[in-house]
Order: C-alpha cells, then structure tokens, then sequence
C-alpha cells in the first residue's frame, strides 16, 4: 500500500527527549485511530528503544550525539526507526536476549529488547561497533478503519 | 496514555480519539478550576499535576478537543 | 546563554501535519514550564506558519513538498524555525500586512502574520520566489524560571 503520511525527527541525546519522541510518534500514530492500549505500546517500544540510543548509544554524557526518529505510515501499518551514530553492538544476538544488559550499574533491566519484541509485531536491530545502531520496528494497527477488528495479542 | 487509561477506567480497548476527548474536556475544567484558585493562569505542569497526568498527555488530550482547523475547511473544498 | 535543547522535525506538506508540528513543539516547550495560555499562544503561532509552507508554499496538493520545524531552548527562551523550499513570496511586507491574502478563494483571513507578530516576540521572515520560505519566531517563557532540568554549563 502506498506511504500516507511521514515524519522524521532528530534531536540531541539527552535524558528526558525519549518523552518527546513517544508523544510526537504518538500524534503522529493517532491518525490511525488506534485503541489506548495499542497506542501504550507502541510508546513504550519507542521509548525502550530511544533510551537505548541515548544511554547505550552514547554513554558520554557530555557530548550527546544525535537520535533520529522516522516514522511511517502504509495502510493500517506504522513503521517506526530508531537511529543513532553512537557505539554500535558487537553482538545483536546477544543483545536482544532477556535480561542480558551491559550497565547493570545504571539498574537496567536488559529488557529494552524483549519490550519492543513483544509490543510490535517486527523488530530488527542492525548494528556496527563504533557506528551505531538502528532499530526498525512495525506495527499493525488491527482496530484501525477498514482493518477487521480482531482480539488484541 | 497509560494514565489517561487508568483515568478513565478503561480496559484498553476503547479507541485513543476518543479517550483523549474525554481527558481534553477535563483538562478544560481543570484549568478553569486552576485559574480560580490560583487567581492566574496555571502552567501545563499545574494542570497536568491536578490531573495526575503527564504534560505530555495534557498537550495530547488539549489537541484532540481542538476544534477543526481552518486548514480543513479550505483545502478539501 | 547555551543552547539547552534543540529538535528538528520533518513531514511532507499534508494538511493534518501541522498538528504533529503544534505537539511536537508544544511537548518541546513544555520543559520550561509555561502557562496554558503561553503554550496555546506557540501553539497558535506554530499552526499558521505551518499551515501557511502547506497551502502558500506548496500549492500543488499532488505533489508534496518537505516542511520542517526546528525548535530550540536558550534558557527560557524558546526559538521555532519554520521553513519551507516552495513556492516563496515576492514581496515580504505586503505578505505581513493585515488582511492581505493572495488565496481569498480558499476563505484564508490573511492574518497568518498578524497572529504570529501578536503571539511571538519576535518574528522575522526570510523567502525568495520559487526558492522557499523561513520564518523565525522568538519567544521567552515569562513564567519559566529558566530550564530548570538543564545541567550547569
Ligand atoms: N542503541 C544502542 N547502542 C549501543 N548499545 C545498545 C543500544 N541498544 C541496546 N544496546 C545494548 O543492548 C543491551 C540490551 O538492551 P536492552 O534490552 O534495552 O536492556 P538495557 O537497556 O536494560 O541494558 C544494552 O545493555 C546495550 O549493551
Ligand atoms: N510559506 C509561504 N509560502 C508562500 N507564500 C506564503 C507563505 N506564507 C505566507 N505566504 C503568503 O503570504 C500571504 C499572507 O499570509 P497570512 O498572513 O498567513 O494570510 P493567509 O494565509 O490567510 O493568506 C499568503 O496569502 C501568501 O501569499
Ligand atoms: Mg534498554
Ligand atoms: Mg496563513
């Protein structure tokens, strides 16, 4: 189905902007009409993966590099990337699984990944170490105008 | 959203326009009632506080009670 | 003072987006804590320039063009940037008097201009014919007392 609609926004990795990237991706997802719990979600993905960027990808805090939101619309499906230029992952594989963290000593969780895999229906991560990171997550918005509504997953 | 739903008592399943209508009528109260009290204009954090909301969830809710914009009316004429 | 926070974001020239831009620049101010009527007052400002690169700069409804809206936070006063590289305006201060609309076919007011000057501190407009148009507006939180989440610099 042909692109709707788009918007791409960048700014500095900085604590506190993950909130401007959730409700921006959220105004930006609302033309779908999607339910409050679909909505929760997907802000809670991005957010997952905007903190990500900002504290894995560029743990010195004194030079914040820059995230870049895009986000996508086709159809009933929103597509939404998250990119930094930052510190990259030697190893995605491992990255992703449960629990598995490198900064236990900033108590996270190492559940950022397993979030998003679990409140989008695709996430791909790709990663080079000392080039950065970009996550691609999709979500259909089944309750969406036009789409059968069908029990949530 | 997440305070919005619990707000509003909803079990998820209600669409987000329409949640976010019913939070914008209340940020509307709120901030009249704000105005009284404090005898001036309160700031979104004020209002989102009085709410138990985020600022962020104010400013979503303030847009979706918006009346249609011009832009509306004229372009798709 | 230094630059405390900066966004840029970018959509195509749908009516609808200018209200991604409002929350978008609305969730970015909200750091310096204005008053509800500060923040409709940008939020208004925001709107019409928005609007004005969607229906003056890009005319041609089948083919849209790029606005973008970059907004950042020097202590309490917050600069948006809006610009677009449409159609341009030949005479600049015709454009900004009161009144003056080149499409009274699309019931416009021509008072785009006015609403910004009368909401904004500063507003400066910078377009040439068939190369696009900026508009910058400068406007102080009265009721911030500063960004207060920002680190010593
Ligand atoms: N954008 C990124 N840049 C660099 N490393 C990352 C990025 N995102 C995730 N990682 C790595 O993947 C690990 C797991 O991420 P996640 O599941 O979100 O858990 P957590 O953030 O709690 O550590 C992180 O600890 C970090 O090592
Ligand atoms: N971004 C723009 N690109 C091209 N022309 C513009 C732009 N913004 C404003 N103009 C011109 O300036 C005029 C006055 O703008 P404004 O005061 O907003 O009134 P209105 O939008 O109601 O016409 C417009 O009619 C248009 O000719
Ligand atoms: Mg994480
Ligand atoms: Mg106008």
């Amino acid at each position: 189905m042909a692109r709707t609609n788009a918007m791409t926004l960048v700014f500095p990795a900085r604590s506190g902007n993950e909130s401007l990237a959730r409700v921006a991706v959220a105004a930006f997802a609302a033309a779908l009409d999607p339910t409050v719990e679909e909505l929760d979600e997907i802000k809670t993905a991005v957010s997952e993966a905007v903190t990500n960027a900002i504290i894995h990808g560029y743990p010195d805090r004194d030079e914040p590099g820059e995230v870049v939101v895009r986000a996508w619309i086709d159809g009933d499906v929103l597509t939404v990337v998250v990119e930094d230029q930052g510190a990259g992952i030697a190893d995605v594989a491992k990255a992703r699984e449960p629990l598995y963290t490198t900064r236990p000593d900033l108590e996270r969780s190492g559940m950022g990944f397993t979030i998003m895999e679990n409140f989008m229906d695709d996430v791909e991560v790709e990663s080079a170490p000392g080039r950065g990171t970009r996550v691609r997550m999709v979500r259909r918005i089944k309750s969406s105008a036009g789409a059968p509504s069908a029990p949530a997953h | 959203i997440g305070e919005i739903q619990r707000f509003i008592r909803d079990d998820g399943t209600i669409k987000v326009s329409r949640a976010l209508k019913e939070a914008g009528l209340r940020v509307r109260r709120a901030r009249d009632e704000l105005m009284k009290s404090l005898g001036r204009e309160p700031t979104i954090q004020e209002v989102a506080d009085a709410l138990g909301l985020t600022p962020d969830d104010v400013i979503l809710a303030q847009e979706a009670t918006r009346p249609p914009a011009s832009i509306h009316e004229t372009v798709y004429e």
